[in-house]
């Protein structure tokens, strides 16, 4: 008796009544500072929006990720969403959602389902898109350089989608030119200890390193300090590539000890509650929104930096 | 040396309120955490809207059907007072073997299973033949077990591997309804199912009481001429094949493989043995406890999803809080204070 | 007997008409070496169908290692093993059961997390569609129980009952194989005489039918009340086989020690003439209405400085529990105690420690030794707990304690540095009894101190008893042996069914059998 | 009385065997290194660079100093038969509370500062250490479940000190915990030795160990003996998540950043493994601090080998796999015995069934 009560005192307590929408938001983790500053995005926007906010935090597991979209379904959001942790394996859950009813918005990262039925909308950055942009930096930096040009690749946690991706989109562009060498490929876990560590490393079994590539800026700033502590220079004596952008990165390459950070932007809070608000009136949204991001050197840093907010 | 004295005169008579208290405390800590858990459900639906429905208790089932089957395995290698800590490796790596024979190789699902399993099987049987054969303690072969398993899923692919083969998503995606428009997955079913054969290999068969001998006492287990090295073989060899079952599950609840499915399942598994009442030190516990603590931790996590206002730090906070009040009215409950003093 | 490695030699033709018959289980020249101890040193042993057959020696002789090498434990380094007939090695004990001998081992192996039930049948439980028959299975262990006059609750876990009750346990699991050969290892060790007697009528029968039997024990009497023929080991090595009836007590300890034995009897006298003496002047403790729920009911009892207080009972009857208490080693729920005029609250061992209390559990395996540790840090570990951790006894010092008492008890290996897994049964109890002996207690509780120790070493301990208490120690001793307990004791406090029904100022007056009469009525006649 | 003299030889061959016991995992280590010089040539060498030693070892030294320390407190832990699964937490939560402390500082370069910081971060371990303590001493509860409370909640507690972020700090000071340098030596290197030292000291001269070793050895004879196990194992949860908190310290000092996810993410099982390895059963008792600071060595060559040889990531875990269960094989006496060359010896097997067992006998007793 009770699960049919249930379902109906639900729906008069949520949206029905008081006309807030209810948005159900399943966060991947806080496992990063990049991560944080996403979620606190998305939180802060909620608010200005004036949108009641279900967050759920899955400590970087799928299975809590999903979890969670059941609880959603079941508390009868009005709208659900999440940045999922990988593409796959979201099929069924997101049936659930379509057979409940209730429309879901992919954010950060999309999934491979074939049926783009089941989500409305995806609203993030593209990974290989990032990994890619680094390499066309470092392509064009060394344009008229003989070869050849000895890479180190700090990556992200072995078998994660942006530490795959950044990489898929760094080699595609370097593995165009001979000249290229991508010497030594480690994990870094994305973190600076390992980054450190792993570059610490490096810099014994390879004498002559030109240029680095970070898979994220912790990583690229733990990799400074071994650089230096190794008796060369950062920036200069071995070239420093970095994705993110977070305020560290940018103070260091105002030091000149990083060359260039591509921008991977956690602050989509606010084009997120306008597309919720949207799909929660049944109004139609673009399939795709990427959200704005760039490409920083050096002389941008300076002047970028005061507006860094995280 | 006969004494002259009637037996039946002279033989002591045992109080019998011992003999009756001591053959109910084994149970004791199983009803107390039983209706800890009752209790911890009751909060949550007075606490939160929508909690109160059947459906919320078969989705804990559902959403923990493959925990629950690898709990159950571990349960019986720590019942003989073993750990594995492979599980959670080996469950990610069937769902990548699985994948990738499915949706790779074109293999039929019932073809892949059967492999998978095999693969899960034999894998917890070299653990076990190992930590038997050269007397290595089980924690490293079973974290060498956990490298190495992870270890393969990367070497399978570092991508996830999404599954649409029609069989599988149609196995994944079937609900079974019951009255009232309750449902759950097949996956549910084939949990119970583990559980209940678990409970009757335990309790009914030889070698489920030679686990509990070996747990009591190896040494002694051996005097009595019981077959230790096969048992503890078996056991690592169940828990590997729970593994992998737990793999298909997760493959099911996912439909697809990935190298980072399952991360610190192992300790999961692990917790809800031990808060299910089985001592790590082994010979003492039962299977239905570790369903209890599986749905401990499921009630737990729903808990936190339903509140819905916590941050990501206050979500681990509170999971560890409630971990503990948990443990402490587990502990104050049953009664039994530390033998330490 | 010249000739000790050759069993077939002389004394082994004159035995109790072997015979043209074939012996069930021949070894010969069994080797066995430890680091550092050759504990079998060609060693040989012939077992008949239908004979008792004792197995002689002094502690850390060879008796368990033998045994274990015969029945696949641990593997020889030389010698041969023919079983009827025919030449076995077993590689686990599992293959001796299937080759017919059956074991009790020194020390309870059984599982104490499984029932009585299943300790007895595991490995055979009666089936039903391939699970286990429970009913059929409590049922048949029920039945084995009887046949020592056991009533047991079978379901209740081993380690619920009293050491003794694990041992008569062990003994039926063993008994029940169809055997051809049964080797008791020490069975009789914390069995009182009713039990003895049990265990005696069974293997009378089981050697009417034709099984042949190796008994091992410390109690002279016993075999020569049971035994046909014994073998003797001294220091690992063969000291010769003889038919029962060409030994006498005398000969037969000569025989396994290599020399001559001191005797007790003056001991005894001592004691009765002193009892009136030890029993005046103010008590050093005083229990009042002490007890325990579904334990011991309460007692009163008074120990005064300089007294041995014996323990009587039958199996069972609370000897054990009512120790316990004095020591906090449970807590009792009744009572009140007081040491030296004043209350103290003995809630925990530690409390007791702290009023010069010693207590030495009769369970060395579980609550005794520590076998990782070596013999040196388990003698100091007592008074080194009580000095607590800042305050270490120098090395020096406990090198010196350690090899006083080594030699004062004649532990072997007289190596401070050994590993006490690794000592014999016997000597490990040595071991412990150092460990309390060195604390210099005021009150000492011993429970069945001399369990599984050799003749020699036994008056050694009663002797040494005697002379703390001389010193002004009190002593609560129980022990299965009553002629042990009586003795020893000034005055004898008498248990039966968890309850004290008498204490017996020790004058010529008591005897075994008055003793035996009050457990019987409940009173003093 | 004929083989007392075999008895007496055994005197100074317990002792050699007791140099036994680190013998294999200092083979194991040596036979790693070696196999790094194979492939780097250079691999031994040390230079002096900055006024400080520079190279390899150095490296594998320094990284390995946090690990030897959490396995330092870990090692007295497992002798009690416990576990300690929160220690990665507290290294979190001790390096979060110091570089906050330091970052909202007026004065973050200060001695003062620093000083207030590594208290604070030290206090509080030592509050968490008693937590542990008093679940597992107090209430009985399992140590893997007792730590496994602080573990998840511990993580939680760092996050919500540095509010998620990763806090940077800047101080000379406090990076001389992790990363400066002491006439030439790895400040952390020395701070380690001179800890895991002080451990020895005081668990062998006094009867710290002796008692520790008892009461994982044999719980129910320990009590029976009066020994006051609650204290001893709330001290060595206490001690474990102090060893944790300088270990804290040394790793986030090292990238003047405290990062509250990821900072000893894994570590307990780095550690357990290097008790392990180091000689020490987790059934408790016996245990054996040399043992475990060649653990832990060991397992940071490894990690130093995987990147010297440029495993790739994908197959960096199915390497360390092959190497651990290379190690214990190499270290597990039965398999040695049961070498073809030394058939013989395979005697020792049934005895350390027994023992192993016959511990875990004694702990239900
Ligand atoms: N595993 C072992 N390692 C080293 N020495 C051992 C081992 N087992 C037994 N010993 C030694 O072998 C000798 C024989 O011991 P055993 O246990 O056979 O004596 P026992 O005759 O049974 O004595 P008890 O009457 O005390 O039981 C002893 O000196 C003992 O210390
Ligand atoms: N109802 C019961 N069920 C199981 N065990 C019991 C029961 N009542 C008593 N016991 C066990 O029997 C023993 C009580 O006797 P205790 O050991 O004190 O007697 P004892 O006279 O020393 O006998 P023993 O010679 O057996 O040591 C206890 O060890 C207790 O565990
Ligand atoms: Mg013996
Ligand atoms: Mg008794």
């Amino acid at each position: 008796a009770c699960s049919t009560e249930a379902p109906d005192s639900g729906k008069a307590g949520k949206g029905g009544s008081d006309g807030k929408i209810t948005l159900g938001f399943a966060q991947v983790g806080a496992e990063s500072g990049w991560r944080t500053a996403n979620t606190k995005s998305v939180q802060d926007a909620a608010k200005k929006a004036g949108i009641t906010l279900k967050f759920s935090d899955a400590q970087q597991k799928q299975e809590n990720q999903i979890k969670a979209i059941r609880t959603f379904i079941q508390q009868k959001v009005d709208v659900i969403a999440f940045s999922p942790v990988v593409e796959s394996g979201w099929d069924t859950v997101l049936k659930e959602a379509k057979d409940a009813g209730i429309p879901v918005i992919l954010t950060d990262r999309a999934v491979d389902s074939k049926d783009t039925s089941l989500y409305k909308t995806f609203l993030g950055s593209d990974f290989v898109k990032e990994g890619r942009s680094a390499g066309e930096w470092l392509a064009k930096e060394y344009a008229d350089e003989e070869g050849p040009v000895n890479i180190v690749e700090l990556q992200g946690t072995t078998g994660s989608a942006p530490a795959n991706d950044r990489r898929a989109g760094f080699a595609e562009i370097v593995e165009k030119d001979d000249k290229f060498k991508v010497v030594a490929s480690q994990t870094g876990d994305f973190t600076r200890a390992k980054g450190k560590e792993v570059m610490q490393a490096f810099l014994k079994s390879h004498k002559d390193i030109d240029v680095l590539y970070a898979h994220n800026d912790d990583m690229a700033l733990g990799a400074i300090q071994a650089i230096e502590e190794a008796g060369k220079k950062p920036g200069e004596d071995i070239k420093i590539i970095s994705i993110d952008g977070i305020k560290d990165a940018f103070v260091a390459m105002t030091e000149g000890k990083i060359n260039v950070v591509v921008e991977c932007n956690p602050l989509l809070g606010d084009q997120l509650m306008d597309l919720t608000k949207k799909v929660a009136d049944g109004q139609s949204v673009p399939p795709r929104v990427e959200t704005e991001e760039g490409v920083f050197t050096q002389d941008q840093a300076a002047e970028a930096l005061p507006t860094r907010q995280y | 040396m006969s004494t002259g004295i009637a037996n039946t005169a002279a033989r002591p008579t045992r109080p019998p309120s011992r003999t009756g208290s001591r053959g109910a405390g084994t149970r004791i800590p199983l009803i107390v955490t039983a209706v800890l858990l009752v209790a911890m459900f009751t909060v949550g639906s007075l606490r939160y809207d929508g909690f109160f429905s059947t459906q919320v208790v078969l989705n804990l089932l559902i959403d923990n059907a493959f925990l629950l089957v690898v709990a159950v395995g571990a349960t019986f290698v720590i019942l003989t007072g073993g750990i594995d800590l492979s599980v959670g490796s080996v469950v990610a790596l069937s769902t990548m073997i699985t994948a990738s024979l499915v949706q790779h190789q074109g293999w039929s699902l019932g073809a892949a299973v059967p492999l998978v399993l095999a693969i899960g099987a034999a894998g917890g049987a070299l653990m076990g033949w190992i930590i038997h054969t050269f007397e290595i303690q089980p924690f490293i072969v079973t974290l060498a077990g956990m490298f190495l398993a992870r270890g393969l899923c990367y070497t399978i692919s570092t991508e996830s591997i999404t599954i649409d083969d029609p069989t599988t998503v149609g196995i994944a995606q079937a609900r079974l309804y019951g009255p009232g428009g309750l449902f759950v997955s097949v996956s549910v079913i084939i949990a119970l199912v583990v559980l209940l054969i678990a409970f009757v290999v335990l309790h009914h068969t030889r070698f489920g009481r030679g686990v509990y001998a070996l747990g009591g006492n190896e040494t002694s287990a051996r005097l009595m001429g019981l077959p230790v090295g096969s048992t503890k073989v078996a056991v690592y060899a169940i828990s590997g094949l729970c593994s992998a079952l737990g793999g298909v599950l997760m493959t099911f609840y996912m439909l697809s493989g990935y190298a980072l499915h399952a991360m610190g399942m192992e300790l999961d598994a692990i917790a809800a043995t031990v808060i299910g009442g089985t001592l790590l030190t082994g010979g003492s516990g039962f299977v239905l406890g570790t369903a209890l603590g599986v749905l401990v931790l499921g009630t737990i996590q729903t808990v936190i999803n339903f509140q819905g206002t916590l941050s990501s730090w206050w979500t681990r906070i509170v999971i560890g809080g409630l971990l503990l009040v948990f443990i402490v009215l587990q502990r104050l409950m049953t009664g039994r204070r530390a033998s330490t003093d | 007997m010249t000739t000790p490695s050759t069993p077939a030699g002389p004394a082994g033709a004159a035995g109790a008409d072997p015979g043209e018959r074939r012996p069930v289980l021949e070894a010969t020249g069994i080797r066995k070496q430890f680091p550092g101890v050759l504990a079998l040193d060609r060693v040989g042993l012939r077992l008949y169908p239908g004979e008792v057959h004792a197995l002689m020696g002094e502690n850390g002789a060879g008796k368990s290692t033998l045994i274990k090498v015969l029945t696949g434990v641990q593997p020889a380094d030389d010698g041969t093993l023919v079983v009827d007939g025919r030449p076995r090695t077993f590689a686990d004990p599992l293959q001796a059961q299937q080759a017919g001998i059956s074991t009790v081992y020194q020390e309870v192996n059984l599982c104490p997390n499984i029932s009585v039930a299943e300790n007895i049948l595991i490995g055979r439980e009666p089936r039903r569609f391939g699970l286990v028959h429970w009913s059929a299975l409590k049922r048949r262990a029920a039945e084995l129980l009887t046949e020592l006059d056991l009533d047991l609750d079978v379901s209740s876990p081993l380690g619920s009952h009293s050491l003794a009750v694990q041992q008569l346990v062990a003994i039926v699991r063993a008994v029940d194989l169809s055997a051809k050969v049964l080797v008791l290892d020490e069975p009789t060790s914390s069995l009182d005489r009713e039990e003895v007697a049990q265990l005696f009528t069974l293997v009378r029968r089981l050697r009417d039918r034709g099984v042949a039997i190796l008994f091992v024990t410390h109690f002279l009497d016993q075999v020569f009340e049971l035994c046909d023929r014994v073998t003797i080991l001294r220091n690992g090595r063969l000291e010769g086989e003889y038919p029962i009836g060409e030994l006498t007590p005398v000969t037969l300890v000569q025989r396994m020690i290599g020399g001559e034995l001191a005797t007790l009897d003056e001991l005894s006298e001592k004691a009765q003439e002193e009892a009136a003496e030890r029993v005046a002047g103010e008590p050093f403790l005083t229990a009042r209405q002490l007890g325990r729920a579904g334990s011991v009911e309460p007692y009163d009892l008074d120990i005064h400085a300089g007294e041995v207080i014996g323990l009587a009972g039958l199996l069972g009857s609370g000897r054990t529990e009512a120790a316990r208490l004095l020591f906090g080693a449970d807590t009792a729920d009744s009572g009140r105690v007081t040491v030296e005029g004043r209350t103290a609250a003995l809630r925990t061992p530690r409390h007791a420690i702290a009023h010069k209390i010693a207590f030495c559990s009769e369970n060395r395996k579980a609550e005794g030794v520590f076998g990782e540790l070596t013999i040196r840090e388990n003698v100091i570990l007592a008074l080194q707990a009580a000095r607590g951790w800042t305050r270490p006894l120098s090395r020096a010092k406990q090198d010196e304690l350690t090899r006083r008492w080594i030699e004062a008890l004649d532990i072997r290996p007289a190596d401070p540095e050994a590993q006490l897994r690794n000592l014999s049964g016997g000597n490990q109890q040595k071991v412990l009894l150092a460990r309390w002996l060195l604390t210099e207690p005021r009150l000492l509780i011993l429970d069945e101190p001399t369990r599984g120790i050799d003749v020699g070493a036994k008056a050694e301990i009663q002797k040494l008893v005697a002379r703390l208490a001389a010193d002004g120690t009190a002593v609560l001793f129980v022990s299965a042996e009553l002629e042990e307990v009586l003795r020893l004791s000034h005055r004898v406090a008498v248990l039966r069914d968890h309850r004290m029904v008498a204490t017996l100022v020790n004058d010529d007056g008591v005897t075994p059998d008055r003793i035996l009469a009050t457990i019987a009525t409940g009173a003093d006649s | 009385m004929t083989n007392r003299p075999a008895v007496t030889a055994r005197g100074p061959m317990t002792r050699r065997l007791a140099g036994h016991r680190l013998l294999w995992p200092s083979l194991v280590l040596i036979a790693l290194l070696l196999g790094n010089l194979a492939f780097t040539h250079d691999f031994f060498a040390v230079r002096i660079r900055d006024g400080h030693l520079y190279g390899s070892l150095v490296d594998i030294l320094q990284y390995g100093a946090p690990l030897t320390l959490v396995a330092l407190g870990m090692t007295m832990v497992i002798a009690t038969r416990g576990i300690d699964l929160s220690v990665g937490s507290t290294v979190a939560i001790a390096g979060a509370l110091a570089c906050e402390h330091i970052a909202t500082s007026s004065d973050p370069g200060g001695a003062t500062t620093v000083l207030t910081a590594v208290a604070v971060a030290l206090g509080v371990a030592v509050v968490l250490g008693l937590c542990n303590g008093l679940l597992v001493a107090r209430l009985g509860v399992q140590p893997i479940v007792a730590t496994l409370i602080l573990m998840v909640a511990g993580r939680g507690v760092a996050q919500l000190i540095t509010d998620g972020q990763i806090i940077t700090v800047n101080s000379d000071k406090y990076h001389m915990i992790g990363g400066g340098h002491l006439l030439t030596f790895p400040f952390a290197v020395l701070l380690a030795a001179v800890l895991v030292a002080l451990t020895a000291l005081v668990t062998r001269r006094s009867a710290l160990g002796l008692l520790i070793e008892s009461v994982g050895g044999n719980p129910a004879a320990g009590r029976l003996t009066g020994i006051r196990a609650a204290g001893l194992l709330t001290l060595v949860y206490v001690f474990s998540a102090l060893c944790a908190a300088v270990a804290g310290l040394m790793i986030s000092s090292n990238v003047n950043a405290a990062d509250g996810n990821n900072a000893g993410l894994w570590i307990e099982l780095d550690a357990i493994l290097a008790v392990v390895i180091g000689g020490t059963a987790l059934t408790g008792g016996r245990f054996s601090l040399g043992g475990t600071v060649l653990g832990a060595m060991i397992i940071q060559t490894l990690s130093t080998t995987v990147y010297t040889l440029g495993v790739p990531p994908e197959t960096t875990l199915v390497f360390k796999a092959f190497v651990v269960i290379a190690v214990c094989l190499v270290q597990s006496p039965v398999f040695r015995a049961k070498m073809p060359r030394r058939r013989k010896a395979a005697a020792p097997r049934s005895d350390t069934t027994a023992d192993a067992a016959g511990r875990q006998q004694e702990a239900r007793a």
